[in-house]
C-alpha cells in the first residue's frame, strides 16, 4: 500500500525519539569540555620525550640524540642536533643528548613512527589533544623542554607501556651494571689494557631493537 | 454547556487587555490603535512562537538522530544557568543581524533586496483570518478562506523574485522548480478545503470553526477530520500543504544536496534569517488554517476539557501540527520534480475531485439514521479508500522492493 | 537568445544549441555540498535534464606518488592512511600485502585472521557511512546519515583503543600488524558485532520499503554489465550490474578462502542494486567477523624476519590487489634495490568507477547525478591521491 | 591460464609483423610482462581482449614508470698474450656507455569472464623528450580512460587515439611533468619558519626577504 513504508520509517524514528532518553546504545554523544573525553590507553598524538627525573629534566632525557627517528619522520617535522660533549645517562654511561630536538606540531601527524623505531625508549607518544596556539609558526614549533616529560606522566597515561619499558630498562641496567662489576673485577684481578666493552644498554644507533611488535599496546596475546 | 466555561474571563482576556489599552486613546484615534494592537499582538506572538519552533525543531530533530541538540546557550552574565539551550533563537538573531549581508554584483538589486521583505509581508497576511480562539480573530472576512489562499500564493513569486535577481545557476533552477511546485499545490491545496466549504456552507473562517463544536456523548468532537471525507481531506491539505510551504520531503526550492540552498544561495545574514522566518510563518498559517478547518478550530476536544481557554488549545494543536511536520522532516527524504507534480497531478487532484464528491453526497444524506448512517459511513469511505489503492498502484507501479541472489 | 545577457558575470555562461534552445551550464564542486569533497563536475542542463556531464579532478591532489617514491617504505604507510580515509585499514593492508609480494614476506597466521577482522569491520564503517551519506544526497535531514555515523562511532572506538587513532590506523605492517588486541577488546568487538544486524534491520525497516527511496532509486543510473567490466568498474558497483567478481574470491587474497560467505549480485545495476549491495554485504561481513572471532587463533603477529628499518627489497615489481570497501585497491610497486620505491603506484577504485559516471547520468535530473555519484562511492583522497 | 611464454607464441604466429618480447621480473612476486612495440599494440590489445582462451576483458590498472637515461658501465675481461712471454694477462676493460632513456606504460589485465590474470603488458617510448607517443589503449579498455590521462599528465607520454586526452590532476596550465624523475619541484612555497628541511632553505632562496609577518627566526632555527 502507498505509504505503509513511509508510515514504517516514522516508527523508526519515533523509536529513536524515545530511546534516546534512555538507552545508552543510542544515545551515544558525550559533552565533551563537561565530561572530559576517555582516552584509550593506545591513544597517540604527538610524540613526547621521556626524562627519568622530572627535578632535572634536561640531564636525564633518554633520548641519546642518535638521530633515527628524523630519519623515518615521514613528514620530516623532527630537527635534532647533537650535543658537543657528553653527559652520563642513567647507567652512569657517557652518551651524546640532544642539544636541541624540536617537533614541528604543525607538520606531525602523529603516526608513530618515530616511537616503534626509537631503540632507546625515549620517544613515546601523548595524550594531549588541546594544543591550540595563538601563532601558527612558534606557537606549534614545540622544543626540548616542552617536549620532556618526566616517566611518572608516562607511567599515568600508558600505564601498561610504561611498565613493560621500565621492566625492560631496568634488567638491562642490571645486566649492565654486573657486567661493569665484573669487568672492574677482572681489571683488578688481571690489570692489562682491555678495549672498551661495549654495553648491552646501548646497542647503539646502527644495531636497532628487533623489530617485534610491542605486546604492550592493548594488553598481551591471548 | 455551561456559560461560565466558554465565558470565563481567561477567555476575553486578550480582548479586555486590548480594550483597556485602546480606552486610553481619544475616540478619533481607538480604530487606529484597535488595529496596530492587533498587528503587534500577531507579530509578538508568532515572532515568539517561530523563535521557539526554530529551537524545537532543532532540539526535536536532534532527539530523532540521537544527538542533544543546542543545549549551551543560557543568559550572559549567567555562567551556570543554562536553560536547556532555550535562548537559542535569540543568539541565532544576533548573529543574524550583526552578519555582513552579501548582494552579488551582477544581482538584480532591486529584486534582491525586495524578495525577502514580499516574502514575510505576503507569509504573515494569512494570520489576519485565523480564528485563534472564540472571541479571537484579527479581521472577519466573508471570504477569509479566498483571501488566505490569495496571499498565501503571493509568497512562491518572492521565491521566483529571490532565484531570478540573484542572478545565480542554482537559483534559477530553484525559482523554476518553486513555480512548478506552486502551480502543481495550489489545486490540491485549495480542492482539499472546498469539501469543507461545500459542507458548511460558508467560506468563514469563524463559521467553520463554529461549525465543527459539540460532541456526541460529550467525548468525540465533531471535527471534520473525524468524517471519511473530512479525513481523506486533511491528509491531501496535509501532503499539499507541506509542498506549499517547501518543507521536507517536499523542500525541491531549496534542495541543500543538489541546488546547494536553492534560492537562498546568494542570501547572507538577517536577509536569510527573513526567508527562514517567513518560511515558518507560512507553515504556521497553513497549519492554523489546517486546523481551523478540519481539526476543530479552537474547539476543546471533550466537553469536559473546555474550561481551558480557546485560544489555548488553538496554540496547542498548532504546536502538535508543527512537531508532527518536524518528526516528517526527520523521517523522509526529497521527492523529484517530476514525481513532485506527478504526484500532484497524478494522484492528489484526482482524490480530491472525488473527495469533493463525497463531501457532496454527506452533505445530501446528512438525514440518513440509524442502520443507513452506517451505510452513509460506509460508501463515503469506500468513495476515498478504493481510488486511493487504485490512484496508489497506479503511482508506484514498476517500484517494490527487490530480492537478489548470491554469487555460487 | 541566451538565457542572461552576455558579460553579466563570470559565473554566468549560458551554451547555446539549436536543437535543445537554451541549455544551461552548471559548475557543480568543488564547492558543493553533494560532491562528496572537491570533486567537481561540469553539468550541461537542458531544463533540468543532464545532456553533458565532465568531472574534473585534481583539486585534491598532493602527488602522494611522487612523496612515496621519496621516502622510505615504512614511511608510506601512514600516507596510506590518507588515501581513502574512511577505510584506512583496508588501504595499510594493500600496500602491505603488495611490500610483502614483493619482498617475499611470510604473515603469521593470527595476524592474517587480524588483517581480516580489521578489513571487514573496516567494510562495515565505511557502508554505513556511505548508506548514510546516500540518504543525504536523496534528501533526507540527516537521519539515517547520523545513525550509521552512531554505529560508525563505535567500531572507530574500537580502532582507537587498537591502533591509538581512529581514523588514520597505521595499523598493518611488512609482514603482519602493529598491535595485538586484547581479549577485552576481541570481546568488545565481537560484542558489536553480534549487535550489528540490529542496527541493519532497523535502518532497513526504516528505508529500505520507502516508497520515495524506491521511485528515487530504482531505474536511476543504470549500468550495464559489459560497459562495466570494459571500464574496470569493480567492488559493489560493478557487483550490482551482476557481474560476480569479488577478489576476497578470485584471488582468495589472505585467508577469506578459510571463511564462507556469500558475494550478493544485483539485477538491474541501478542505483537501489548499488545501495542494496551495501546493506547485503554487511551482513556478509559481519557473519566472516563472527566466524573469525571465533577461530582466531593464537601466535605472534610478526613475521620473526621482519625488519622495521632498513627495509631495502630486492630489484623487481609486484601488483598487490585487495577487496577494498569501493573495490578493487592496488599497489604497483617497483624495486630497484634502494629504500625508496623506484614507481610507488596506487590504483584507486574510486577514481576508476567515475569512467562512466557521464554515461550514467545522462537523461537523468540534476538531483539523480548527485544520488548516482552517491551511490558510485568515492573519497576524494583516494581519487585525487 | 596458458603461460607468459605460449600467449607469446601465439601472438607472434598471429602477427608476424609484431616484436613481442618477456620483461623478466626479478623480484620474487615473479610477475613477468609482455614488451610490445607500439604500432602493434591495439590490435594485439584487441586480440588479448576477444581471444577466447584467454578473454583478458578487464583492464585494472595503467601507469607510467619513468627510466631516465643512465650510466652504464660494461666490464669485459680480456686475456692480453703478456709481450714478456709469460701467461696471458687478464685485464678489465671498462667501457662506459649511455642507455638511452625511456618512458613506459604497464598495462595489468585480467579476466573477469575466466576469473584469471595477470598478463602485464608493457610499452615503451622512443626517448623521453620528443618520441613520446604511444597508441592509446582507451577504445580497447575504456578503464584505461583516466589512468592514460593521468600518464599523460604526470609523465607526458601522448596517448594518439585517446578519445579526450587533456590532463587529469594537475591544471591545464601547468607546464611540467611531476612524475618524472628528472622533475624540479617549484620553491614557491609559502614561507614557514621550520627549523629543518630543505623546504626552508629553498623558500628563503625564493623569498630574498621574508615576509615580514613571520620574520622572527625560532630559537631552534638552524643558524
Amino acid at each position: 500500500m502507498l505509504g505503509s513504508g513511509i508510515l514504517k520509517g516514522l516508527g523508526v524514528t519515533a523509536k529513536n525519539f524515545v530511546g534516546s532518553y534512555h538507552d545508552p546504545a543510542r544515545m551515544v554523544t558525550q559533552e565533551y569540555p563537561d565530561t572530559p573525553a576517555k582516552l584509550p590507553e593506545a591513544y597517540r598524538n604527538f610524540p613526547f620525550l621521556v626524562t627519568e627525573n622530572a627535578t632535572d629534566p634536561m640531564g636525564t632525557l633518554r633520548c641519546v640524540a642518535c638521530q633515527i627517528c628524523e630519519k623515518e619522520c615521514p613528514p620530516q617535522c623532527i630537527y635534532i642536533e647533537k650535543s658537543k660533549d657528553k653527559k652520563p645517562d642513567a647507567t652512569g654511561k657517557p652518551q651524546l643528548y640532544p642539544a636541541v630536538f624540536a617537533i614541528d606540531t604543525a607538520v606531525c601527524m602523529s603516526c608513530q613512527l618515530c616511537v616503534e623505531v626509537c631503540p632507546f625508549d625515549a620517544i613515546k607518544m601523548d595524550h594531549v589533544f588541546e594544543v591550540a596556539a595563538t601563532n601558527r609558526f612558534e606557537g606549534l614549533l614545540l622544543n626540548r623542554e616542552q617536549l620532556a616529560k618526566p616517566n611518572e606522566y608516562f607511567h599515568q597515561i600508558r600505564p601498561t607501556e610504561a611498565a613493560e619499558v621500565d621492566g625492560r630498562l631496568t634488567a638491562e641496567r642490571q645486566a649492565a651494571a654486573e657486567k661493569a662489576k665484573a669487568a672492574a673485577a677482572a681489571k683488578a684481578a688481571a690489570p692489562k689494557p682491555t678495549t672498551p666493552v661495549a654495553g648491552v644498554a646501548d646497542p647503539g644507533p646502527a644495531s636497532p631493537r628487533p623489530a617485534t611488535p610491542k605486546p604492550a599496546e592493548g594488553g598481551t596475546a591471548p | 454547556m455551561s456559560v461560565v466555561a466558554t465565558d470565563s474571563f481567561l477567555e476575553r482576556a486578550p480582548l479586555l487587555f486590548r480594550d483597556w489599552i485602546v480606552g486610553h486613546f481619544p475616540v478619533a484615534l481607538q480604530w487606529l490603535v484597535h488595529h496596530l494592537l492587533t498587528i503587534t499582538a500577531i507579530l509578538t506572538v508568532f515572532g515568539l512562537f517561530f523563535a521557539f519552533t526554530t529551537i524545537a525543531e532543532r532540539k526535536l530533530l536532534a532527539r530523532l538522530q540521537n544527538r542533544l541538540g543546542p543545549n549551551r546557550s543560557g543568559l550572559p552574565w549567567f555562567r551556570t544557568l543554562k536553560l536547556w539551550g532555550l535562548t537559542q533563537p535569540f543568539a541565532d538573531a544576533i548573529k543574524a543581524i550583526t552578519k555582513e549581508d552579501i548582494v552579488p554584483a551582477v544581482a538584480d538589486q532591486v529584486l534582491h533586496f525586495l524578495a525577502p521583505v514580499v516574502i514575510v509581508a505576503f507569509s504573515l497576511l494569512g494570520f489576519a483570518v485565523l480564528p485563534f480562539g472564540r472571541y479571537l480573530i484579527p479581521v472577519e472576512l466573508d471570504a477569509a478562506i479566498l483571501y488566505f489562499f490569495a496571499a498565501g500564493t503571493a509568497t512562491e513569486l518572492a521565491i521566483f523574485m529571490a532565484g531570478w535577481g540573484s542572478r545565480n545557476k542554482y537559483s534559477l533552477l530553484a525559482a523554476m522548480r518553486a513555480l512548478a511546485q506552486l502551480i502543481s499545490y495550489e489545486l490540491p491545496l485549495i480542492l482539499s478545503v472546498v469539501p469543507v466549504v461545500l459542507v458548511t456552507g460558508t467560506l468563514s473562517t469563524r463559521d467553520i470553526a463554529l461549525a465543527q463544536g459539540g460532541w456526541t456523548w460529550g467525548v468525540l468532537p465533531h471535527w471534520h477530520v473525524f468524517t471519511p471525507w473530512g479525513f481523506a481531506g486533511f491528509l491531501i491539505f496535509l501532503v499539499a500543504a507541506l509542498a506549499e510551504s517547501n518543507r521536507s520531503p517536499f523542500d525541491l526550492p531549496e534542495a541543500e544536496s543538489e541546488l546547494i540552498a536553492g534560492h537562498l544561495t546568494e542570501y547572507s545574514g538577517f536577509k536569510y534569517a527573513l526567508f527562514f522566518m517567513a518560511e515558518y510563518f507560512g507553515l504556521t498559517a497553513l497549519s492554523g488554517l489546517g486546523i481551523t478547518v478540519f481539526l476543530g478550530g479552537w474547539q476543546a476536544p471533550c466537553a469536559f476539557l473546555e474550561f481551558i481557554p480557546s485560544w489555548l488549545w488553538f496554540m496547542g494543536k498548532l504546536a502538535g501540527m508543527i512537531v508532527f511536520f518536524i518528526w516528517i522532516r526527520g523521517t523522509l527524504l526529497r521527492l523529484r520534480i517530476d514525481q513532485l507534480t506527478r504526484l500532484a497531478w497524478q494522484f492528489l487532484v484526482p482524490l480530491a475531485l472525488l473527495n469533493l464528491g463525497n463531501a457532496a453526497f454527506w452533505a445530501l444524506t446528512s438525514g440518513w439514521t440509524g442502520p443507513l448512517a452506517l451505510a452513509r459511513w460506509a460508501i463515503s469511505a469506500a468513495i476515498v479508500i478504493v481510488p486511493f489503492f487504485l490512484l496508489g498502484r497506479r503511482l508506484t507501479a514498476g517500484y517494490a522492493p527487490r530480492t537478489y541472489r548470491y554469487a555460487a | 537568445m541566451s538565457l542572461f545577457p552576455a558579460n553579466s558575470g563570470p559565473t554566468v555562461r549560458a551554451v547555446h544549441d539549436e536543437f535543445h534552445g537554451d541549455l544551461l551550464e552548471v559548475s557543480m564542486g568543488p564547492q558543493h555540498p553533494s560532491t562528496h569533497g572537491v570533486f567537481r563536475m561540469v553539468v550541461t542542463l537542458d531544463g533540468e535534464q543532464i545532456v553533458k556531464l565532465k568531472p574534473v579532478f585534481g583539486y585534491l591532489h598532493r602527488n602522494h606518488e611522487k612523496i612515496a617514491e621519496n621516502t622510505s617504505y615504512l614511511s608510506s604507510m601512514p600516507y596510506t592512511d590518507r588515501l581513502d580515509y574512511l577505510c584506512s585499514m583496508t588501504t595499510n593492508w594493500a600496500y602491505a600485502l603488495a611490500v610483502e609480494k614483493l619482498s617475499g614476506q611470510a604473515v603469521p597466521d593470527r595476524a592474517q585472521y587480524l588483517r581480516i577482522i580489521m578489513a571487514e569491520l573496516t567494510r562495515l564503517v565505511n557502508h554505513s557511512c556511505l548508506v548514510g551519506f546516500l540518504f543525504n544526497d536523496l534528501g533526507t535531514s540527516f537521519t539515517p546519515l547520523l545513525y550509521a555515523f552512531r554505529e560508525r562511532e563505535k567500531i572507530l572506538d574500537l580502532f582507537e583503543s587498537l591502533s591509538g587513532s581512529r581514523m588514520m590506523c597505521n595499523y598493518q605492517r611488512f609482514g603482519g600488524c602493529r598491535v595485538d588486541p586484547s581479549p577485552e577488546w576481541l570481546a568488545a568487538a565481537s560484542a558489536l558485532v553480534d549487535n550489528f544486524p540490529r542496527f541493519l534491520d532497523e535502518y532497513e525497516t526504516m528505508l529500505t520499503g520507502n516508497e520515495i527511496l524506491l521511485a528515487r532509486t530504482q531505474g536511476v543510473g543504470r549500468l550495464a554489465a559489459a560497459h562495466a567490466i570494459n571500464a574496470g568498474i569493480t567492488g559493489p558497483v560493478l557487483r550490482a550490474s551482476g557481474v560476480d567478481y569479488d577478489l576476497r574470491k578470485v584471488d582468495g587474497t589472505g585467508f577469506y578462502p578459510r571463511f564462507e560467505f556469500r558475494v550478493p549480485l544485483g539485477a538491474h545495476g541501478d542505483t537501489y542494486d548499488r545501495y542494496m549491495m551495501r546493506i547485503l554485504e554487511m551482513r556478509e561481513s559481519v557473519k566472516i567477523l563472527q566466524q573469525a572471532f571465533k577461530t582466531l587463533p593464537a601466535g605472534p603477529i610478526m613475521d620473526p624476519k621482519a625488519k622495521l628499518r632498513g627495509f631495502r627489497p630486492k630489484a623487481g615489481e609486484a601488483y598487490g590487489r585487495l577487496e577494498s570497501p569501493k573495490g578493487e585497491l592496488g599497489f604497483y610497486l617497483i624495486s630497484d634495490g634502494s629504500p625508496n620505491p623506484w614507481r610507488y603506484r596506487v590504483r584507486p577504485p574510486s577514481l576508476i568507477n567515475l569512467t562512466l559516471l557521464e554515461e550514467m547520468c545522462l537523461g537523468h535530473t540534476i538531483a539523480d547525478a548527485v544520488v548516482i555519484l552517491g551511490s558510485i562511492d568515492i573519497v576524494l583522497g583516494e581519487v585525487d591521491r | 591460464m596458458e603461460n607468459l611464454e605460449q600467449i607469446r607464441d601465439r601472438l607472434l604466429a598471429r602477427f608476424p609483423a609484431a616484436q613481442v618480447a618477456i620483461v623478466v621480473n626479478p623480484g620474487s612476486a615473479a610477475e613477468h610482462s609482455l614488451l610490445l612495440d607500439p604500432a602493434s599494440a591495439p590490435e594485439i590489445a584487441r586480440f588479448l581482449r576477444d581471444d577466447p582462451m584467454l578473454q583478458l576483458d578487464y583492464c585494472s590498472n595503467v601507469t607510467g614508470v619513468d627510466w631516465p637515461e643512465k650510466e652504464i658501465t660494461d666490464i669485459v675481461k680480456k686475456s692480453v698474450p703478456d709481450p714478456a712471454g709469460g701467461p696471458d694477462k687478464v685485464v678489465e676493460e671498462k667501457t662506459k656507455r649511455l642507455q638511452p632513456g625511456y618512458l613506459e606504460a604497464v598495462y595489468h589485465l585480467y579476466s573477469m569472464a575466466r576469473k584469471h590474470g595477470s598478463v602485464i603488458l608493457r610499452l615503451r617510448t622512443g626517448n623521453r623528450s620528443d618520441l613520446v607517443t604511444l597508441p592509446s589503449l582507451t577504445p580497447v579498455w575504456r578503464s584505461a580512460d583516466f589512468q592514460e590521462r593521468e600518464i599523460f599528465d604526470l609523465y607526458g607520454i601522448v596517448f594518439a587515439g585517446h578519445p579526450d586526452l587533456r590532463r587529469l590532476l594537475m591544471w591545464d596550465e601547468f607546464k611540467d611533468h611531476p612524475m618524472r624523475k628528472d622533475y624540479v619541484a617549484p620553491d614557491d612555497f609559502e614561507w614557514e619558519p621550520t627549523p629543518h628541511g630543505d623546504v626552508h632553505e629553498r623558500a628563503k632562496a625564493h623569498y630574498p626577504a621574508p615576509p615580514p609577518a613571520a620574520s622572527t627566526p625560532t630559537p631552534e632555527a638552524k643558524p
